[in-house]
């Protein structure tokens, strides 16, 4: 893989706390720290997979470089101007860089308006085309995303997840974006659609030479679509290593019981790896320490009291942990 | 694996009356489950599997379901054909449900305990007291932190993987010959589902239980089951042991199911995939449903509704040309 | 068995606010107050005369303005202080101090001297000859002095009294509970004798429906709140009687005399040809009134059946409308709910008043905002009733066409002739009645002629009561007053 | 492209989208019994009042002492009330003001309860919590008197009243789309669509309002039978429709001192308020039936 | 967050609300046209004496001053005197409030008594010829005037019956019973007064009927939707998985669920029931609320209205506080959340 000098994008330090208001006159009594210091780059034209439990913060990081959630705190620069001082007209320009899109294609349309609208909304938000001219160029992105362009005057119940997904797509599309975040694109389908849609994303990338931003829970996918990928648990980037790396070798423990709680679709392969023990702690009172020493079978005193930071570990690979896995344990 | 039959569903029909039009769910499925078996059914979103443990445990909603036909045979009885109190007597006892979603089924403003013990006096005759016992120890057994403290809590007071512990120790504490299991672990992180699958699998051999496990994934199949009955469109289109059909899936839908799982060694390449969508469960294609994706299809799959081949010991399939082994 | 049977039950439509007599001037409040006080004077039954009550005899000065009273020695209030000359004074200085609406009837008082402690002395300002009738009036009524103990903040106990009785009159209050009843005793040491009726209770019951039924089922014994349709069907009902008397209860349509085109008397003359005076009086009244004859009302001297009376003529009124040269004329007639016939009333003037090519356009607003423009003359036409509080033509003439009376004072049709208000003016002070008949019949004509007003109807007194209750007299000076001493239960 | 939903809308499929869900939902409508009724009912009611001249056989406001109080007759089908007027005749004329009433007051309050409940919740914070705020204040008073004061504020009239009614129903209105608001807010299309840069008016406008509209439907057609018959209780205090005009409720409220011997007075009037009512309720009921996603799949 | 927080957490947002009221009443009873000062002295008086009623009454002020002197008064506690009567307001809603709490309380607990199990039966039995008929029967309560159902009540069962006895609260001849409440029936009981409480029970039982069957259809719609709402929930479906009888299905695990809307109704109809049963005291000559604001207002009493508004505003937080409370036993997650 060949690195960029110059990343497209760049997240430091980002956090994003959510308040927890309760008691008399709402006082804010807690923090959930949905994302709790995250540092990102993505390079252009590659995909950085970003995988984690449910709940553990990749749809936050997503929103807040979006710029649909306000920050607690950090910076994010795209293409090296900071885009969190943005705000008013130069927010809006800058909006139509980075595009979103959904984890559920049906909740992300909405039931009550045409194709042909939902499709269009960007541009006539953004003054940029009107009447006839919208007309085609949302048939262009349509055709772009494999729909017949005859139906954009139907609504999103009479298509199928697939062809919702690819209109999210295409509406996405619509403001020709630097970068694409995709929240979970394929989780709410099944598998056979999942690969018409992944297909049509790889597809897209090489075409419009977009960069994406791929958030997933399912590691398989993300395996197969990400050049590099970043591994969260509870609001931190726990690893993160180019894509093949990271499979072959994990070097954070909690990595390794992901790989090995996907269940293989081999029955031959029943044995189970590495299981956890208990559920995932919340994010609103995380464990002190190193985040997973509550469920890592190897933790020890340290991993208690002790962050870790994202460290280099060389070959493009970075782990927080205090003990990572190596071949030599 | 015992070899008697528990459960057989011949040629099940349940349709729903909307106002949209007959929206014919399930439209002939054939299933059997032996003792001590797990029986896997996949099948893509809305394919009917739901339906069908719903019909199994008669609580089809009706209106706008009603089963048509078909016959469902649990240890030699039919079903369909007992009175909705002997159905009561039968339900939770001797055959038991999981649901997908554990929050929302289980009675926010119950206590677990409540709930638990409800079920345990209702089937078992025993008092409260007892009944209390019996629920600690079930909650013991699906390794449940702090049992006693659980008893007193309201369902959104515990985590995902701790409810669906709760729905398992629900079902299991009457100890049913059969258990239904809907999706039981979809709403669950992937290393939680391993461990509430492995604690399944554990409990269920332990009591000699037989279960349909309901899932659209593959994967969690494969690691799990026995057999297997894949569904498509309302209709059974293949049967067999877990070996057999992933080893050699003999209908082209199963075939494509396979094939589009992300092939990590295969990066650079487009993925396989199934063309065309589901069709509708209102307006089915006649014949074999699945032909109007499918890439071998004739006139006769519009035609004629293919019957069950045996492809192997077994393995079973509903396709005019099945898939060579 | 006896003792319930000196129960006398009145329903009444809605709860009374004040029982000051120097403050209430609604009949219905003064149903309760006018038993609870006496007066120097009091109307002698049905005559609108007065004879002596608390006064045992009076001299009038030749010049008519000094009036002096001996009163009765066997007079106490309830608490057993005896009512002399002292309290009389007390009694009339509070209302003129207090100066609310009762003390209209006492401007002419200039002062009450006490001669004596039976002997009390009236000084009027000029003579006035209805002065004798105003003592007989509730305001008239003797408070006892003692309840100056209640004052507060100086306001003359008026808090107390509005909702206390503190009188020398046959009936004390006994209890009221606020929108349920009012509940009256009979005062045992009356000077005039102890009334056979020993409790009243006026119960309010709003609903006519609900009250018709009490009525009929015995439970009450008079019935105050009924329509006139609901009371002819009453008639001939076992055990019902119905009291039906000559009132001077006028209603009649105020003209805005200041607006145009209604400040020409033509037009005004074309509406009072154009109402259907007997259809109104058949259909509304079911018979029971009589067209009026001039502003002094049958009943009341100085009413003469000489002066004129418009029948509806709709040729004539058409006539006079061209005449006035006005075409195409659109009208508003303010009125409220207050009075349940104004609304059909007013609905039978629009379709007289189409006949003639008037369109008329009814305004229906709350009885305190009608009330507020009619002060501010802000109306075309308005619906309108009143009653005389003492005996007298002055009641009328002065209130309603003195142009000094502008507004809900009395003269609501704004209506100012200054030959008409010479005449009335010099009849108020002359003491002479036969003087005063001429000179209001004078002022009558040429008011009749004028037209500021459309006379509608006296309507007669209904009152249906269960045969059993005897005595009853009605006085129209005293409408929705009970003669209770006089009155007993078979 | 797109066979299931080719296959799902075989006889429509040239049509436009709207025509088809239009069609779809008329057909939802045509096959409820109970729909079809309350539209029966409405119907009857619309083509009464637009056909008032030719149906009624009497003038309603021409008053005829002679006939005062004329009980059901062959002549006077419905008798006549206490001026002599053709009661038929009045409760068909009746018929226009009512539709003015229920149409103007639903529309003036439900848009304006919408547009206010749509934008509280969809801001939430300080904005929306003022504004429910003052909902919960016209809520918390006594409607009647509101109606009263306002009304007695503006001068009687029929549309004082109406406007008077109208403001009192806007907190209903606000408050379901408010609830509504919220939970459309968080729904992933807003989310895009906050992140194409559309403006909060505009969201407001295109995502959130018309996410409302089934319930506010359903609302609003419960609510033209409830402001008939507030509009009835305001007859009954004199503020309304001024006399003659042939209002309902006016009506009832002077019949009902005949009520004991002239029952056909009340009764008749308040009948046709019951039809009226009954049919829009009924109709509410099948529409929140129709409009139900989950039998409309 | 506990119940206290909770609650005194409402409590303070009220204030504002309640202020909100004040001003709103205050603007509105000074727009509408009418002078209470001449309705005062009475119409004969001359315009000297009406001037002078002004001046008493304060009426000459700026209005904001006549506000801020209102709001100064209400925070004693003082809801100044009414004009028409010449009594302190206070005094005059304390004497009509417990009529009409007592009325709406009674009414309405007869309509929950009614509309839960017509609701659930209706819903059980979702579009037989049960379900049309409650339907039906609960419509005709809506669309019908009052005063209808309330002549003919009292035509029948006291007219023509005599079961029943006449409009007021209590017969003449029973003196209410001692007590400080003003409830007679809760007074009666008190004090043992079993004359009394009988004659004021059967002084309730019309106008109590003829109030609750306006409500009665909005709440068996109400029980009835939220029913069908709950029947079709996970847990209800588990519930029946487990084998439970459908006795225990609707009533142990459905009901409690679908009470919770209900009990929202049940608050709201409170409120809106104190103030609004007009045409059912006037009927029943019953001494409450509703006709004590329409004189109020016809008469532009304006202490009266002001002191009206605020008590029935207040009545209304009141019992959506108490809903809230309710809300907080029926739902755990509030309670414990
Ligand atoms: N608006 C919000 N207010 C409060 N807490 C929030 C909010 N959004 C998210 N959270 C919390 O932040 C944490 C991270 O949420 P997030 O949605 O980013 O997770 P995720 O990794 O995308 O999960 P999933 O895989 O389920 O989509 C969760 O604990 C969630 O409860
Ligand atoms: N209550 C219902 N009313 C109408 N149609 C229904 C109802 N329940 C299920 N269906 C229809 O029956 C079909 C089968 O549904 P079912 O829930 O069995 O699918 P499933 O295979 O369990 O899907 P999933 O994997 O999404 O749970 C679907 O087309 C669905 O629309
Ligand atoms: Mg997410
Ligand atoms: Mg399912």
């Amino acid at each position: 893989m060949t690195r960029m000098p110059e990343p497209l994008l760049e997240v430091r330090g980002l956090k994003k706390y959510f308040e927890i208001r309760k008691g008399f006159l709402m006082r804010t009594v807690g923090w959930v720290k949905a994302v709790d210091g995250v540092d990102l780059a993505g390079y252009p034209l590659e995909t950085l997979g970003l995988v984690g439990e449910s709940g553990c913060g990749k749809t936050t990081v997503g929103l807040c470089i979006a710029r649909l959630y306000e920050m607690t705190s950090g910076k994010i620069y795209f293409q090296g101007a900071d885009l969190t001082s943005l705000a008013g007209k130069r927010l809006r320009a800058m909006r139509r860089n980075i595009q979103i899109v959904f984890q559920d294609p049906q909740s992300s349309l909405d039931p009550r308006m045409t194709i042909k609208r939902s499709v269009g909304a960007p541009l006539a938000i953004h003054g940029l085309a009107k009447g006839r001219a919208l007309e085609e160029r949302v048939a262009d992105l349509l055709r772009m995303v494999g729909l017949d362009p005859q139906h954009m005057n139907r609504y999103p119940h009479e298509f199928s997840g697939g062809q919702r997904q690819r209109i999210g797509i295409a509406r996405a599309l619509a403001l020709s974006p630097k970068l694409l975040i995709l929240d979970e694109p394929t989780s709410a389908l099944d598998v056979s659609v999942q690969s018409q849609i992944l297909n049509l994303l790889r597809d897209l990338q090489q075409r419009l030479r977009l960069s994406y931003l791929f958030i997933s829970h399912d590691l398989g996918v993300v395996r197969y679509m990400s050049s590099r990928i970043a591994v969260m648990y509870l609001g931190k980037i726990v690893e993160l290593a180019p894509s093949e790396d990271l499979f072959c070798m994990p070097l954070h423990p909690y990595t390794q019981a992901l790989l090995s709680s996907i269940p293989s679709t081999n029955p031959a392969h029943r044995a189970m790896g590495v299981t956890l023990e208990g559920d995932i702690p919340s994010p609103a009172n995380p464990p002190s320490g190193c985040r997973f020493h509550t469920r890592c079978t190897y933790a020890r005193a340290e991993c208690a009291k002790f962050e870790p930071a994202l460290q280099d570990a060389g070959a493009g690979r970075y782990v927080a942990c205090h003990f990572p896995l190596s071949d030599s344990r | 694996m015992g070899e008697k039959l528990l459960l057989q569903v011949e040629n099940l029909h349940t349709y729903f009356y909307t106002l949209q039009g007959v929206i014919k769910a399930i439209d002939g499925v054939n299933l059997c489950v032996r003792e001590g078996e797990i029986l896997g059914l996949v099948g893509e979103s809305g394919c009917g599997k739901s339906v069908t443990a719903l019909s199994i445990l008669g609580l089809v909603p009706s209106p706008p379901g009603r089963v048509e036909g078909g016959r469902i045979l649990f240890e030699g009885e039919d079903l369909l054909a007992k009175t909705p109190a002997e159905m009561r007597s039968i339900r939770g006892s001797r055959i038991a449900m999981i649901f997908q979603e554990p929050m929302s089924s289980l009675n926010p403003v119950f206590r677990i305990g409540d709930q638990m013990i409800e079920v345990i006096k209702l089937h078992k005759k025993v008092s409260t007291g007892s009944a209390r016992i019996q629920a600690l120890e079930m909650l013991h057994e699906v390794r449940m932190p702090d049992p006693e403290a659980v008893l007193a809590k309201y369902p959104f007071q515990l985590s995902g993987g701790m409810l669906q512990r709760v729905m398992i120790a629900m079902a299991l504490s009457c100890e049913p010959s059969l258990l239904l299991a809907d999706e039981p672990t979809t709403a669950l992180d992937v290393t939680v589902q391993a461990q509430i699958l492995n604690l399944m699998k554990d409990l269920i051999r332990k009591r000699n239980a037989a279960v349909l496990l309901i899932t659209h994934a593959l994967g969690v199949v494969a690691q799990t089951c026995d057999a297997v009955s894949v569904m498509y469109a309302g209709t059974a289109v293949e049967s067999g042991s877990v070996e057999s059909i992933f080893r050699s899936p003999a209908h082209p839908y199963t075939r494509g199911l396979m094939e589009c799982i992300p092939d990590p060694s295969r990066k650079s390449g487009k993925l396989k995939i199934i063309p065309g969508t589901v069709p509708d469960p209102v307006n089915p294609p006649p014949g074999c449903r699945f032909h109007p994706r499918c890439y071998k299809a004739t006139a006769t799959c519009s035609q004629i509704r293919p019957d069950p081949v045996r492809v192997g010991p077994d393995h079973v399939v509903c396709c005019h040309y099945p898939e060579e082994g | 068995g006896r003792a319930a049977e000196t129960t006398l039950v009145i329903l009444i439509p809605s709860d009374v606010a004040n029982l000051d007599p120097a403050f209430c001037m609604d009949n219905v409040e003064w149903r309760q107050t006018y038993v609870a006080y006496d007066r120097l004077v009091q109307y002698d039954g049905k005559s609108t005369k007065v004879k002596p009550m608390l006064a045992e005899s009076w001299d009038i000065s030749p010049d008519g303005k000094v009036y002096t009273f001996k009163l009765r020695r066997d007079v106490k209030f309830w608490d057993g202080t005896p009512l002399d000359a002292n309290a009389v004074k007390f009694s009339f200085d509070r209302v003129q101090k207090m100066g609310k609406g009762p003390s209209e009837a006492f401007t002419v008082l200039s002062e009450v001297k006490v001669i004596d402690a039976h002997t009390v002395q009236m000084v009027l300002r000029h003579p006035f000859a209805p002065f004798l009738s105003c003592l007989a009036t509730n305001g008239g009524g003797i408070v006892n002095p003692k309840v100056m103990r209640e004052e507060k903040n100086g306001d003359l106990a008026h808090e107390y009294l509005s909702t206390h009785l503190m009188g020398s009159g046959p009936y004390k209050l006994k209890e009221w509970v606020r929108d349920q009843h009012i509940i009256l005793e009979a005062n045992p040491d009356y000077w005039g004798g102890k009334p056979k009726i020993s409790t009243v209770v006026m119960k309010i019951v709003p609903e006519p429906g609900a009250q018709r039924m009490m009525l009929l089922r015995g439970e009450a014994h008079i019935a105050e709140g009924l329509l006139i349709e609901q009371i002819q069907k009453l008639r001939g009902e076992k055990g019902i009687v119905i009291v039906e008397d000559p009132s001077q209860y006028c209603c009649y349509v105020y003209i805005n005399t200041q607006r145009k085109p209604l400040d020409n008397p033509k037009v005004r003359q074309a509406l009072a040809y154009a109402v259907d005076y007997q259809g109104i009086i058949k259909s509304i009244l079911q018979g029971c009134g009589t067209q009026m004859r001039g502003p002094i009302p049958a009943g009341m001297w100085g009413h003469s059946e000489s002066v004129f009376q418009y029948q509806r003529d709709v040729a004539k009124a058409k006539q006079l409308l061209a005449e006035a040269a006005v075409k195409n004329l659109k009208l508003k007639i303010l009125y409220s709910d207050r009075v349940p016939t104004w609304a059909q009333e007013v609905m039978i003037l629009q379709a007289n008043f189409r006949d003639i090519g008037v369109k008329l356009e009814p305004e229906m607003y709350a009885y305190a905002t009608m009330r507020d423009k009619i002060d501010r003359g802000d109306f075309d036409l308005c619906m309108g009733v009143w009653m005389p509080d003492y005996a007298d033509p002055y009641m009328f003439m002065t209130y309603w066409f003195d142009s000094r009376n502008f507004g809900l004072a009395g003269n609501r049709a704004f209506y100012s002739n200054p030959k008409v208000d010479a005449l009335i003016r010099q009849a108020a002070v002359s003491s002479s009645q036969p003087e005063r008949e001429k000179l209001y019949l004078d002022a009558q004509n040429i008011i009749v002629q004028d037209c500021p007003y459309v006379f509608l109807y006296q309507k007669n007194y209904l009152l249906p009561m269960r045969s059993n209750v005897k005595g009853f007299v009605y006085n129209p000076m005293l409408t929705n007053i009970y003669n209770l001493p006089d009155m007993w239960i078979e | 492209m797109c066979p299931g939903a080719a296959a799902r809308n075989y006889g429509l499929r040239e049509m436009s989208p709207w025509m088809k869900d239009f069609l779809f939902t008329i057909r939802l409508v045509y096959r409820n019994t109970l729909a079809m009724a309350g539209i029966a009912i409405i119907t009857c009611l619309v083509l009464v009042a637009v056909f008032a001249p030719l149906l009624a056989p009497y003038s309603p406001i021409d008053i005829s002492l002679d006939e005062r109080l004329s009980p059901p007759s062959a002549s006077h089908i419905l008798g006549t009330d206490e001026m002599g007027r053709d009661i038929l005749s009045r409760v068909i004329y009746g018929a226009r003001i009512s539709i003015r009433i229920a149409v103007t007051v639903v529309t003036i309050g439900g848009a304006v309860g919408s547009i206010l409940g749509a934008t509280a919740g969809y801001l939430r914070g300080r904005m929306g919590s003022i504004i429910m705020r003052v909902m919960d204040m016209i809520l918390a008073f006594p409607a009647l008197v509101l109606c009263m004061v306002l009304a007695a504020a503006l001068g009687p009239s029929l549309n004082n009243a109406l406007l008077a009614i109208a403001f009192v129903q806007i907190p209903k209105y606000a408050r379901l789309v408010h609830s509504q608001a919220l939970s459309l807010r968080e729904k992933q299309y807003v989310l895009a669509a906050r992140s194409m840069a559309a403006s909060t008016p505009w969201i407001i406008w295109h995502h959130i309002l018309p996410g409302c509209l089934s319930p506010v439907l359903v609302l609003a057609t419960m609510g033209m039978g409830e402001a008939i018959l507030l509009a009835a209780s305001l007859s009954f205090i004199g503020l309304g429709a001024q006399p003659p005009e042939p209002e309902w409720g006016a009506m009832v409220a002077m019949g009902r001192q005949y009520l004991m011997d002239h029952w056909w007075l009340a009764t008749f009037p308040g009948l046709a308020i019951l039809v009226v009512a009954v049919g829009f309720n009924i109709l509410g009921d099948a529409l929140r039936d129709i409009l139900d996603p989950r039998l409309r799949r | 967050m506990n119940m206290l927080t909770f609650v005194s957490r409402r409590l303070v947002a009220m204030v504002p609300v309640l202020l909100g009221v004040t001003i709103l009443t205050f603007l509105l009873s000074h727009v509408i046209p009418g002078d209470p000062a001449r309705l005062l002295v009475g119409q004969k008086a001359s315009d000297e004496v009406v001037k002078r009623m002004r001046e008493e009454l304060g009426l000459n002020d700026p209005l904001h001053i006549q506000y801020w002197n209102y709001l100064k008064q209400l925070l004693r506690g003082d809801l100044g005197m009414s004009i028409r009567n010449r009594r302190p307001v206070v005094q005059d809603l304390a004497e009509r409030f417990p009529a009409s709490f007592e009325l709406t309380f009674v009414s309405l607990l007869i309509c929950v008594i009614i509309a839960i199990p017509l609701g659930i039966l209706t819903a059980v039995r979702r579009n037989h010829v049960v379900d049309h008929v409650a339907r039906v029967l609960a419509l005709l309560g809506v669309s019908t005037p009052v005063f209808w159902w309330g002549l003919l009540l009292l035509l029948i069962f006291y007219f023509r019956l005599g079961w029943l006895p006449g409009p007021g609260r209590i017969d003449l001849a029973v003196p209410p019973p001692a007590g400080h409440t003003g409830l007679y029936i809760l007074d009666s009981l008190l004090s043992r007064d079993w004359r009394a409480l009988g004659s004021s029970l059967r002084h309730l039982v019309l106008p109590a009927f003829c109030l609750c069957y306006v409500y009665l259809a909005v709440m068996t719609r109400m029980v009835r939707s939220s029913m069908l709402e709950v029947l079709n929930l996970d847990y209800i479906r588990t519930a029946r998985a487990n084998g439970l009888p459908e006795r225990a299905v609707i009533f142990r695990h459905a009901l409690g669920n679908a009470l919770v809307p209900t009990v929202t109704i049940v608050g709201l109809s409170f409120g809106e029931l104190i103030g609004g049963a007009i045409l059912t005291e006037t009927i029943f000559a019953w001494p409450g609320l509703g006709s004590y604001m329409v004189d109020s207002v016809l008469f532009l009493d304006f202490p009266a209205i002001m002191g009206c508004t605020i008590l029935v505003c207040l009545i209304y937080m009141a019992a959506n506080l108490i809903v809230d409370i309710a809300y907080g036993f029926l739902d755990p997650q509030v309670r414990w959340g």
